[in-house]
Order: C-alpha cells, then structure tokens, then sequence
C-alpha cells in the first residue's frame, strides 16, 4: 500500500496516458503523431520559453490553493483574486508614476493586498458563521472578477480601441525580460522564491506545524493554544496575496497591461488545483505536478497546431491522472480524519 | 420598464431548472454522506449527451432518456473511486469535472463533427407547453422538464421522510459505520445516491442543451453545477430549503439582467447572482447558527 | 448446548495477530465478561462474532448449527446485538427511527412512524430501558443513547447482547442502570458477553470470565471462584504492586496556586452549565472533581484551561488570570483523545510536539528528538516515531499524552478521565504519574467517573451538580455512598 | 484545429498561409468566416494553409512565434486581439509579411498589411430596417460582454433605427457570465427579458449565443437579425436580415495581393467597397430566407441609405472613433 502511495503521482499519468491512447485509437487518432507534437508543443525550439512562461501563473495559483489547504481549507476562488490583483498592479502602476524599481515593487505589493483581501473575507465568515470557505470564495470569485472587468471597461479602459484594456503601462512598469521574447520575466525567479519560501516554513517551522496541526486537527491544534481562527485568516490571506500577486505579474509582463478576461481564460486556477491535488498532500511534490500540468496543457496547443489533434486531449489526460492518484491514494487517506464531507467515516 | 413581472418568474423557472436537478443530485449525496463536487461536469456531460441523443435518434425524449443513462453511467467515474476505492470525492471531483470537459469538447468534434457550438435545426428540442397546446403565462414557454424538478424535489422530500430506502440512506450518510453495524451496507446506497445524482445531471444537462436552448456548445454547464453545490450547502441539505436557494439564484440572475436593461454594468449583473446568494447564505448562517451549517457541509 | 460457542478463532491484521485460536462459549442466559490489556484482541473477538470480520481461521456456531458470517446482518439474522463502545447511532435520526432502522415496519410501503414507536415504548416497558421514541438521538446523554442501542438489538430480537466496554463512558449511576437492565435481560434468557476493563464490574456482575493476553485465551473462570488478583494475572502476568497513592499526614498549605472565583458559563444548549463556581488548587495537592455527566465539570475545566471564556467570573493562576485560547502554565489531558488531545493523522512525533513548537529553534531533528526522549521516560509503547499516532493502542496513546503535558514544568495539570479505556497495567503507571505530578510539588485537578480512581488519587473532592459545587468531601470522607448521594443532587 | 492543403514542411520557396485566431475559431462565425477566405486564397495561390488558434495573449503570442518560426508566405492574424503583437514582431522580423484582419497595429510596420472593416456602417443599415419594422417601437439587442468593439453593433444599429422611427428606444443586453462568447442559454434568457419588455425586434450580435436569440425569438414571435454571415437559414423566418462582413472576401483579395507583392497599408472596407453590407443588398436575397425579402419598400429605403453613405452625403459615427 505504501509502494502504491509513494509511485502513485508517478503511475498516475503513465496509466491516464494509456486510457487516453485508447481514446484517441478509438477515435482514429494517431499516437505516433499526437504525442511527439505534444512534446514539441511543449518544450520543442521556441516553445519551451513559453511553457515555462506559463508555469509561472499555473505554479503561483498552486500555492495560492496549497497554502489554505494545509489547515483544511478549499480556496476556490483564484480567479477572482487572480483578476482583482491583476488589474489593481494595473491601477497602480498606471495612476502612480513611480521611479524603476519602485514602479514594479509597488504595483505587485498593490495587487498582492488586493487578491489576499477578497481571499481574506472568506476567514471571518468561516469563522464567525461556519460558513466553509469554499463556498465563500467560490462565490466570491465572480464579483471579483466582475469588479475587474468593469475597472477595465470603463475608468482605467485604453480609449479608441477595441478591447476592454487599460493602457500600456508606463515603461518603469514593464518587467524585465530574461529571455529573447520577454516572455521570461523575473516573475519565475520570484515565484520560485515563493515556493521555497512555503516549502521550508511548512516543514521547518512552528507556523508550519501549527499550520498542519490545524488541518489535521482543527480542535487539536485549537486545544494546544494555536489560534486557529486567526492562522485559518492568515493562510487565506496570503494564498489570496499570492494569486494576487501573480495576476500583478502578468499584468507587469508582457503585452504589460491588463486585457479583461485574459487572466481567467487559460483556466490556471482549475489547473493548479489538479497539480496540488495531484500531489497527494506532499508539498514538495507541488512544483513538479504543476510543471507536469503545465507541459500537459502547452503541449496541447502544440499537438494541435502541429497535428491537428484537439487540444482538448489533454484535458482528457489531466482528468484522467487526477481520478487515477485519488485512488491510488487512497492508502493515505484509509487511516485519515474525516474531512468535511469525506466519505471517511 | 417593469422590473418585476410575469416574465420574470418565468425567467427565474428557466434558468433554475437545471440547478435544481443538480442540486437535487448534490442533496441526494450529501445525504448518503458523499460530498459530491462533479455536479458541474456531469451537468456538462448530460448536456451533450442530450444533444448527441436527440440527434442520433431524431426525438428529443430519447435524446433525454440518453442524457440520464449515460450521465448515471458517467457517474461511475465518481462513485467507483469515492465509493469502493474510498477515494477523496473533492480531488476525484476535480478529475471528473475536468474530464468532462475535455470528453465533451474532444467528442463533440469527433461525433458531431462540430467545435464550439452544434446546432442544427434538424436537432430536435424538448416542446414547450406551448406547443402541446397550453399556452398559459410563466408556464407556456417552459419544457415539461422544468415542472419536473420541483415536483423531484417533493418526491424526494416525502421520499426521504416517510419510505424505509430514504430512512435508510439518511442513516447511511449520517453514520456508516453505525449502519455497517446494523447489516446495512453503506457503499450500496452510496453508490445508488452517487449514481442517481448522475441521472439527475442528466436530466438537468437535458434541460439546460434540449430545454432552455436546443444546441450545445463547449463548457456549456457554465458553473451552473457550481452554484448547485453551494446551494446543498445553502439548503443545508434539506429539499425544499435546496430549492428555495436554487430559485433564489434563478431569480437573482434573471434579475440581474433586468438590472442591466435599467443601466447598471454588465459586470454587475454578472455578480448579483453570486453576491446576492452570499448575503443570502450569511443571513441564513447568522440566523440558523454555525453548528448546522458546517454539519451539513 | 452453548448459545454461542467461538472455535479456533484466529484473526489477523497484517503482521499483527490479534486473536489466536481461541474458543470461547457462551451460556445461555449467563453474563460472561472478557478481560484483557489493551491490544489484547477483545474487540476484534467481538468483532469476529458479530461477524463485522471474518476470521481467517476458525468458526462461529449458533446454538451448535454453523453460522456463515459474511456480515452482521448474518449475525442479526442469527440472533445477535452488539453495542459498541463508540456507540453507532445516527444522531440525526429519532430514536424510534433509530431503533426501526434496517427492519422498519411499514404500512402499503410507507414507514409506520406509530408503530414504531409503540415498539420503542412496549420494549422499553419491558426492561426497563425508557427513551422518548421522538426524541433526535443527537440531543440525548450517553447514558440514553446506550439504551436506544440496547433497545435496538432487543427490537431485533437478540438472544445474544454483545458489550464492548459499555461502562468506559456512563456515570456510576448509567452503570448502575446498565447493569440492572442486563440482569434483567438474562432473566428473559438472554445471554450477555461483556468486555470490561473494569475488574470491579466482572465480579460484581458477571457470571464467568475469560482472559485474553496477545490474541490467546490465558485464563477461564467462574466469577464466584476467582479474585481480582487472579484475573489481573493472567491479564498482565504478575501482580499490581499494592501502592500508597495518597500518603496521608502531608496535607498541602500555603496559598492557592489556582483561584476559580464566581465562574458562570451559560451554555449554548442549555441554561447555564455553571453557575457561580469558587474554589482554589494548592501546589502539591490533587483535587478531585465529580459529578455525572452533563453536570457542567466539562464547560468548567474548558474555562480553567482557558480554552473558553466564561461569561463571569474570573480565574487566577499564580494570582494572573489564565491566558485566553490556551494557558501555557497549564498542563491539560483532555478526555476525547481522537478529537481534541491528539491529531490522529499526525505521527506521534508531530503529537508529542504540540504546545511545544514555539519553545526551542523547530527542526525536523530536534522534534524527533524530544518525542524520543519523551517516549523513553515515560514508556511509551510504540513502533515507530513517524507513524500516525492512531495506531497506537489506548493506552500507549493515553500515556504519549501525558507524556507531552507533564513533561517540562507546568505549575497547574488538569486531567480528564485519564484511564478511560486504558487497561488495568496502564491504569497503574497512568495514576503512578499523576501522583508524581503531585509530590513535584504541581498543583493537580482531576476529573473522573470512576469513584475509585477519585477516592484513590484526590486529597479532596468536589462533587458538581447542575453547574454547583454541591459537596467538598476529604479523601477520608469520600465514601462510595457519600459521593454518589452528592452527585445525585442529595445534599452530602 | 483543421490543416489542408498538405504538409507546410518542404521547400522554403513552398507557399503558405498561416492564420491565427484570437479564439477558438469554432465558436465564432466571423472567426470560420475569416477561416474559409484565407483557405480560398492559399488555394488560389497554390500554397498551403494552417490554422493556429489561440485561447489567450500568451497562446496568440506563442502561435505568432510558432508561425515567424515556419517562415510562410504570409501570417495573418485576426482582430484587436492582435494590436500589441503585431505592433512590435513585424519589425524584428521584416523580411516576413504580416496581415491583421479587422484592426490595425498602431504605426504598423511596412510589411504589415491591415484589412479593417466599417460593420458600423451595415449596423446602420440594418437599424433603419429595425426603425422601419418595429411596431412596438421597442428593439433590443444581445451581445456577450460590454466592451468598446462591441458597441460597433449596438449604436449605429440604434441610430438607424432612430433615423427612421424617432420614437424608437433601444436597449442593449449583455451575456456576460463565465462563458459570455458561448453561452447560448444566457444569451436566450436575455433575449426573452428584452421580448418580455415588449420589444419585437431583438438582433443577435452574441457570437456563439446567437442561436439562443433566434429561439427566444422565435418562441415570443418577435424577429431576430444575424450577423457576420446569413444567420436567416438557422431559424427560417424569423430573422429580418444580417450585419455581413465580408471577411473572406477581403482577407483573400489581401492574400492574393501579398502574395503578389503588393504589400503594406491599411485597406478599409465598407459599404463603399462592399467589405461590409446587409442582405437586403445582395443578389441573392430572394434565396437568402431572411424575412426582410417581403418589405420591397423597407429594401428599398435601405438602398436609399447606402448610396447615401456611399456617396458621403450620410456619415455614420463610427463609436470607436469617439
Ligand atoms: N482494523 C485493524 N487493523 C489492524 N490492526 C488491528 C485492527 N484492529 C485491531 N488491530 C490490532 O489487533 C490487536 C487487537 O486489537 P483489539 O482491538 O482486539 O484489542 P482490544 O483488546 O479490544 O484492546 P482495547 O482494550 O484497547 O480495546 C491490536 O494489536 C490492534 O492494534
Ligand atoms: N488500521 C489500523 N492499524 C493499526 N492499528 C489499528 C488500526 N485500526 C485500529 N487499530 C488499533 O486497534 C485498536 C482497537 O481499535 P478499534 O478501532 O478496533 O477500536 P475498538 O477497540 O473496537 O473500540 P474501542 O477501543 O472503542 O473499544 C486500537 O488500539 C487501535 O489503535
Ligand atoms: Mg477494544
Ligand atoms: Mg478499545
């Protein structure tokens, strides 16, 4: 059982990889064809920047989800949070003309308050009211990104085009590119960090542990004198913050504006949440199933282009890894507490 | 203009009747003790599978009945996992609504030879009451489908309380091991609630692709399954207080783009659903007292 | 002809033998108690006979015929009941329905509320066993539920009533009641199988024994012939040292370590739980705290922790009022040990550290390092330091507790039935702790439903009733009637 | 995604034609539109054709790099969608031809061609049959979200309608929601709140919801308008007419001319150089099944109001301008 639970984030998408094979042989697809273009959509010349580029927003989201669940709670309100922090670095950097440096400083702390606020609101009602937090932030999430839109449609939208936008945002603004394209932006570097950062306080640290206690043991941790109140506010928060900040982090990169709807559209949020789930409650895993999703979902793109597959292939595959780890993971959970609404007895 | 009128409710009936099927699925489960968060591709997959039906056999009834069995069978990919494998039903969720999206989107293209949208007007629809001649207000535009879901609601309230299977189920979901101890296995009836909140999408996903439209088009569900699960929660599981939640955000909705035709954003009418509900559910949660709200979660 | 006889029974879980080969034979109409350590194989035995395992070895006979046991619906079938220690009701149903539940009676298909609960009330007639039909089982105390369980199992006509620990969470007077009733049902010629770590119930109640020592049986006897002695050798194969818990003469002085002054809770369900509390703990002296259940000694050691703020009143420890959320001054073993006192997902390691994380530099190492040693000092039994801490038998886990709360100095322990469930051998070290706590000069407040345990360990005893301290008795006055008469609301 | 026209791996004197969409083409009638001319001009110029569709500005980014990679003929990119990409990629790459259908970069660089279109001008035409039509005096529209292109639609449609009929009121109804582009069942409920406010003439402009239009219309026996392409044949008999954009043929006169040599520029289609139109000026409207085709005198006064715009005696506001 416990070969099954250490292999299973490996055996997952080997046994997913073959249904979906039976899939596209049923559906007179070719393989041989499908998959090398799924490979080179994703990390062939040229397109790995991008992938990587995309690993970025898919990773961020994955802690914004990660944080939170480490003391229990489901927050799925990303999108929202992504897009309000998104047009608030927007808002920032077009209304505060700031020196370089500062210019990008500000407008990400601006969008990282901005996402962890409206994550925020879900603690004192979970806590207060017994509301569950995945019901607040699941509501939560479209006035969100409703709010974002309408900032964009009318008081901070680019006049004589098109699209609901705001403007280019003033150079100092601009993220620096790493790479050829500029799509390679700092923002990797940084969300890296990020990761480390919560890889190490979760396992080296007393937060971390009261963190864990708390998920495992809301009453527990409450008894051993953490606040659990006050650690379920702080951890929403800073998921909220960091959704947030990687919505400011695409709005600061490239085409360096907020377009309404293009931080939403790619779906990072429900990506990185399979990739946490996919990790199966082992933090340090985090990174590498979101790097899995993501060369998934890149490639797809590539496969289609390339071989005229429907990129929702892969959707197929992700889908599929995601049922199969939660079976094959199920030895963990055999000797788990009940969750909220787990069939665990 | 009017802003509150006939057409309103009737507004309200249509864009409900879906989540109440759903709900009424979610409802079934979190009774049986599943917490079942794949409303939403299920809803999703009856909708093709209505589509794909109704143009394989040229009757929008058949195209139904498709919807139900196969979304009951798609149901599986939730049930086998949570159920047997004592899998997390949210993370199995998650797989199964991703899932859905890809297969119905991958196969809409494949089978039907279409991406984004399918339309036809050969694709059969459900009638409206209209058409089979009882052309009355509020009810005349609607399918048959739509009385349907409140009337389940009440099969199932009166289900639940009065009849042995129901008796049992609650049992099931409020104590398996207490139910395991009395002979009565609780996978079996787990399965059946997963199964039958399957067959529920289904015939919401019917309504919503042969019902409200006659067409599919990708990720068509919307959320819709979403909103069906925070009203189980908003419902506190029980039937009818379900399907006051489902109409609440039915009426907000349809009240929403009311609100539009008066001026108001787009943007804000897209969030009045949400946040009228949310103000609905701390309300209800300030009244009724946190302890039942997270039982019932 | 037995009406139950067990042959050859071997169960295993992995690597782990539970029962091996045992045979056991029950009379009818006789009460016939298993004794055993924890992890002995008590419950998997019962677990075998009501057929939630099956066996890999071995066979069930009813009244001589073989039984095939696939699943207790077999064992119901049979004639069998069992109420388990973690009672399986559903709270959210009546306790008519939960009676009724899997054999409801119907009428053209639709359930009977009526009749059933006529039944509840003709059967509840008939032993003794009263419960409002229509009352939710989630509202009641206990010691009812207890009763729906049993009433339950008579509903389906059980001749063989199988008890595992039913005693561990009633009041003296529940157990009393529980008793009463199992005299009664045998009269009726019901047999009873009654697993008990109480060696006082066995002889007073049973009418043979059978004990179990690592999955075998290690002794058979006639109640009436035997002594505790006897049985708590074969239990744990030697005999309890004869210890002076309470030294009298050194009566502890000076100034109270603990001050409770007018403490009122007014309780979410019902009117105030407690209601002006005062009373005071001295360093070096174990106070005891009584009361049945649902007398408000939960809802007052809630506020002495600090866990809860009461709704007037203050408390004082070393003349500063505890600290809200959780008074690290304070040592504290709570009763419900999956649900508050440990986190049964975590490793033992991780549940040897809470309270504690905040107190050194955290590492892996050094968290490794302090569950280490606390399992050495305190002896705790246990595989491994990395696995969850569920695995872990009753006991073992109850002392991993303790271990983590007395370790270090905290001035003031609070304890809450801390041998419930756990064996006779454990029972020992568990109270051996709580009386060096005590001469390390600590100030001990213990809560206990069992009267022995207070008389043995307290230096004095405060009986609650409906939220007052009805009584302060000495050790010397605590008589098993002055104590009872007190918790029952008659003045002591 | 669709490939014809063979593989586009060969030789670097091969021709081809690379086509990005903004959205999954699908979806969209203008985007298949845009779809069917680029293939019909890469046929007619012997080269291959290629389909890359993006889901958003990273994908229309990483396509536009993919494309530059497969050095064809020319790359042609549809919409606003491309403004910021196209603003800078042609000039890192000049030897490589550029086309941006229904929008133009800002300073477009010499080797990027524009193909924009005046829809606003057929929306107002399509308006003044509405004005002409419309009993009640109430007409609505449904549109999938409120941005600026948007209203391209929405206020030449009004003030057509208005030329006609002053007493006209129009209301615009937006989708929205999470899938605002394909939600047919919201698009249907808006479209029956604007009927239920009696409005009798209710033009679809909701991209992949517009289907949903045409039922609530039909249902509430109003009258409908399509746009982009004869939307009539979808629900015969129920809608009056379409705002057309002749995307492919635009696209692929483009093409033939790149292809050609002629490069750069921006060529703007209306009414004048029939880019854009309605189908009550087509030959073909007697065989279009757009209900327009019964009103001789409503066609004719929307002859009227074309040769009026054509010859410049009328201007039509164009909302982006302003
Ligand atoms: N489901 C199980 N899986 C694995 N091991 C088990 C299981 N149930 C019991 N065991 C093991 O079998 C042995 C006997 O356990 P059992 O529960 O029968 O003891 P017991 O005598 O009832 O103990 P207690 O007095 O604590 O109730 C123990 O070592 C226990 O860890
Ligand atoms: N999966 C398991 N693996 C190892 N040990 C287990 C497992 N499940 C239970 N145990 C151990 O078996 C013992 C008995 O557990 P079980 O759940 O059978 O309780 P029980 O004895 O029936 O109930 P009670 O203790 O309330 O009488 C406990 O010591 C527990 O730690
Ligand atoms: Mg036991
Ligand atoms: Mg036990």
């Amino acid at each position: 059982m416990n070969l099954t639970t250490r292999t299973a984030p490996l055996l997952a998408p080997v046994a997913a990889l073959a249904l979906t094979t039976l899939v596209m042989l049923a559906t007179g697809v070719d393989p041989f064809l499908a998959y090398p273009a799924l490979v080179r959509g994703a990390v062939g010349e040229g397109n790995l920047e991008y992938t990587v580029a995309a690993y970025v927003p898919v990773l961020g989201m994955a802690l914004a989800f990660a944080i939170p669940l480490r003391t229990g709670e489901l927050n799925l309100g990303g999108d929202g949070q992504l897009a309000l922090g998104g047009v608030a670095a927007a808002a920032a950097a077009l209304l505060v003309p700031l020196p370089p440096v500062l210019a990008v400083v500000f407008p990400l702390v601006v969008a990282a308050l901005a996402g962890g606020l409206l994550a925020w609101v879900a603690a004192p009602l979970r806590a207060r009211l017994g509301i569950p937090v995945i019901v607040t932030t699941l509501l939560l999430s479209p006035p969100g990104v409703a709010l974002a839109s309408y900032l964009a449609r009318f008081p901070l939208a680019e006049r004589g085009t098109g699209l609901a936008q705001t403007p280019v945002l003033p150079d100092a603004s601009h993220l620096p590119a790493l790479g050829e394209s500029g799509y390679l932006t700092p923002a990797l570097p940084v969300v890296a960090l990020l990761t480390a950062l919560w890889l190490y306080a979760d396992a080296g640290t007393a937060l971390g542990y009261e963190i864990r206690a708390t998920g495992a043991n809301r009453e527990f941790a409450r008894y051993g004198g953490v606040g659990v109140a006050r650690l379920g506010a702080v951890t929403l928060a800073t998921g909220g913050a960091v959704a947030g900040l990687v919505g400011g982090l695409v709005v600061l990169g490239p085409p360096y504006r907020f377009v309404d709807g293009a931080l939403v559209a790619p779906g990072y949020t429900f990506t990185a949440i399979a990739a946490v789930l996919l990790a199966t409650g082992r933090p340090v895993l985090v990174p590498f199933t979101s790097a899995l999703l993501t060369v998934l979902q890149a490639g797809g793109q590539g496969m289609e282009r390339e071989a005229g597959v429907p990129s929702q292939l892969t959707q197929i595959v992700q889908g599929l890894i995601i049922v199969i780890v939660a079976v094959l993971a199920l030895a963990r959970r055999r000797t788990a507490k009940k969750r909220p609404g787990g069939v665990t007895p | 203009m009017n802003v509150v009128d006939l057409a309103l409710v009737s507004a309200t009936l249509t864009a409900s009747a879906p989540v109440v099927f759903a709900a009424l699925g979610g409802l079934l489960c979190q009774t049986a003790g599943v917490f079942n968060m794949a409303l939403e591709g299920q809803l999703l997959w009856g909708a093709f599978s209505g589509v794909l039906f109704s143009h394989l056999t040229g009757s929008a009834w058949l195209g139904v009945v498709g919807a139900v069995v196969t979304t009951a069978v798609y149901a599986l990919a939730l049930s086998v996992p949570a159920v047997a494998f004592r899998a997390d039903p949210v993370v199995v969720a998650v797989g199964v609504n991703l899932l859905a999206l890809g297969l119905t989107a991958f196969l809409m293209r494949v089978l039907l030879g279409a991406g984004g949208v399918y339309t036809s007007p050969d694709l059969p629809g459900l009638p409206t009451f209209a058409k089979l001649g009882l052309d009355v207000p509020v009810l005349g535009p609607q399918s048959p489908l739509v009385p349907l879901a409140p009337l389940l609601v009440a099969v199932t309230a009166w289900w639940l309380a009065r009849t042995r299977s129901g008796l049992r189920l609650r049992g099931v979901g409020g104590h398996p091991e207490a139910a395991l101890s009395l002979g009565l296995g609780a996978d079996r009836y787990r399965h059946v609630a997963v199964l039958g909140a399957g067959a529920l999408c289904g015939l919401g996903g019917a309504q919503l692709a042969l019902g409200n439209v006659t067409l599919f088009s990708e990720g068509m569900s919307a959320g819709r399954g979403w909103v069906a699960v925070v009203a189980v929660m908003l419902g506190g599981a029980w039937p009818w207080p379900v399907l006051a939640a489902c109409l609440l955000f039915g009426a907000a909705e349809a009240f929403g783009f009311r609100l539009q035709g008066l001026g108001l954003p787009q943007q804000a009418a897209d969030a009045a659903p949400y946040v009228i509900t949310l103000l609905a559910l701390v309300v209800a949660a300030a009244t009724r007292g946190r302890r039942r709200l997270l039982e019932a979660s | 002809m037995p009406a139950v006889e067990l042959v050859g029974i071997t169960k295993r879980f992995g690597d782990v033998v539970a029962n091996d080969g045992i045979d056991l034979s029950i009379e009818t109409g006789e009460i016939h108690a298993v004794v055993g350590e924890n992890g002995a194989g008590k419950s998997t035995l019962m677990s075998v006979m009501y057929g939630v395992h099956q066996p890999d070895a071995g066979h069930v006979l009813r009244d001589g015929v073989r039984l095939r046991m696939r699943s207790p619906a077999d064992a119901i079938a049979a004639g069998l009941g069992m109420v388990h220690q973690r009672l399986r009701l559903f709270p959210g149903l009546t306790v008519a329905e939960n009676v009724v539940i899997g054999a409801e009676p119907t009428r053209r298909g639709v359930l009977d509320t009526a009749a059933a609960s006529r039944e509840v009330e003709r059967l509840g007639e008939l032993y003794g066993l009263r419960a409002d039909p229509a009352a939710r089982v989630g509202t009641l105390p206990v010691g009812v539920r207890q009763r729906v369980e049993i009433l339950r199992a008579l509903y389906r006509r059980a001749r063989v009533l199988i008890l595992d620990e039913p005693t561990a969470v009633l009041t003296p007077g529940e157990a009393a009641r529980l008793f009463e009733v199992l005299r009664g049902v045998t009269g009726e010629g019901v047999s009873v199988v009654l697993v008990t770590h109480k060696l006082g119930e066995v002889l007073a109640a049973s009418n043979r024994v059978t004990v179990l020592r690592g999955g075998r049986v290690t002794g058979r006897f006639a109640t009436a012939e035997t002594t505790a002695q006897e049985l708590v050798v074969a239990m744990i194969g030697r005999s309890l040292a004869p210890r002076p818990l309470a030294p009298p003469g050194e009566r502890a002085a000076g100034p109270y370590l603990l001050e409770v002054e007018n403490v009122r809770v007014r309780g979410g369900e019902g009117p105030a739980r407690v209601g002006g509390v005062s009373f005071g703990v001295r360093r070096g002296e174990i106070v005891g705290i009584a009361g049945v259940a649902g007398s408000g000694q939960r809802e007052l050691l809630d506020v002495v922790t600090g866990l809860r703020t009461p709704d007037e009143g203050r408390v004082l420890l070393a003349g500063a009022p505890v600290r809200r959320g959780r008074d690290p001054r304070v040592a504290y073993v709570p009763e419900d040990r999956p649900g508050r006192a440990t986190a049964p997902t975590m490793s033992l390691a991780d549940n040897l550290l809470m309270g504690g994380q905040r107190e050194r530099r955290f590492s892996r190492a050094a968290v490794r390092e302090r569950a280490r040693a606390l399992v050495e000092r305190f002896g705790v039994r246990a595989a491994s330091l990395d696995e969850p801490i569920s695995v872990l038998s009753g006991g073992n886990a109850q002392k991993a507790v303790l271990a983590r709360e007395l370790s270090g100095d905290r001035p003031l322990v609070v304890v809450e039935e801390p041998t419930q469930g756990v064996d006779v051998g454990a029972q020992e070290q568990i109270h051996a702790l709580l009386a060096q706590a005590r001469d390390e000069g600590r100030a001990v407040l213990l809560q206990s439903s069992e009267l022995s345990e207070l008389r043995a360990l307290a230096d004095r005893i405060l009986v609650m009733f409906e939220g007052a301290i009805v009584a302060e008795l000495s050790a010397e006055e605590a008589g098993e009637d002055r104590l009872g008469a007190a918790m029952t609301g008659a003045a002591g | 995604g669709t490939t014809t026209g063979g593989t586009s791996a060969g030789a670097p004197a091969a021709k081809s034609v690379i086509l990005i969409t903004p959205n999954p083409a699908s979806t969209n009638s203008f985007l298949q539109l845009s779809v069917k001319g680029a293939q019909a001009a890469a046929k007619e110029i012997g080269a291959s054709f290629k389909l890359y569709e993006s889901k958003d500005p990273a994908g229309i980014a990483q396509n536009v790099d993919a494309a530059v990679r497969a050095k064809p003929t020319v790359i042609v990119g549809v919409s606003f969608s491309f403004d910021d990409v196209f603003a800078t990629v042609p000039r890192q790459h000049p030897g490589q031809q550029f086309l941006q259908i229904d929008s133009c970069a800002k300073d477009p660089a010499p080797n990027l061609t524009c193909v924009s279109f005046k829809e606003h001008e057929a929306a107002y035409l399509a308006g003044v049959e509405a004005g002409l039509l419309s009993e009640s005096g109430k007409i609505g529209i449904v549109l999938p979200i409120d941005s600026p292109f948007i209203h391209r639609w929405i206020d030449p449609f009004f003030t057509g309608a208005k030329a006609v009929n002053p007493k006209v009121t129009g209301t615009p109804l937006y989708v929205g929601g999470n899938t605002p582009f394909s939600d047919p069942a919201r698009a249907k409920a808006q479209a029956q709140a604007l009927a239920g406010q009696g409005a009798d003439i209710i033009a679809a402009a909701a991209s992949g919801g517009n289907q949903g239009v045409f039922e609530a219309a039909a249902e509430a026996h109003v009258k409908s308008f399509g746009v982009d392409v004869n939307q009539c044949p979808q629900s015969p008999g129920n809608v009056i007419d379409n705002v057309l954009k002749h995307v492919d043929v635009a696209e692929a006169a483009a093409i033939k001319d790149i292809a050609a040599g002629k490069t750069g520029g921006v060529k703007v289609y209306g009414l004048a150089e029939g880019g854009v139109g309605v189908n009550a000026l087509g030959d073909d409207l007697a065989s279009s099944q757009c209900t327009v085709a019964a009103s001789p005198q409503v066609v004719a006064k929307v002859k009227q109001a074309r040769d009026d715009i054509v010859s410049g005696k009328l201007v039509v506001a164009d909302p982006l301008a302003g």
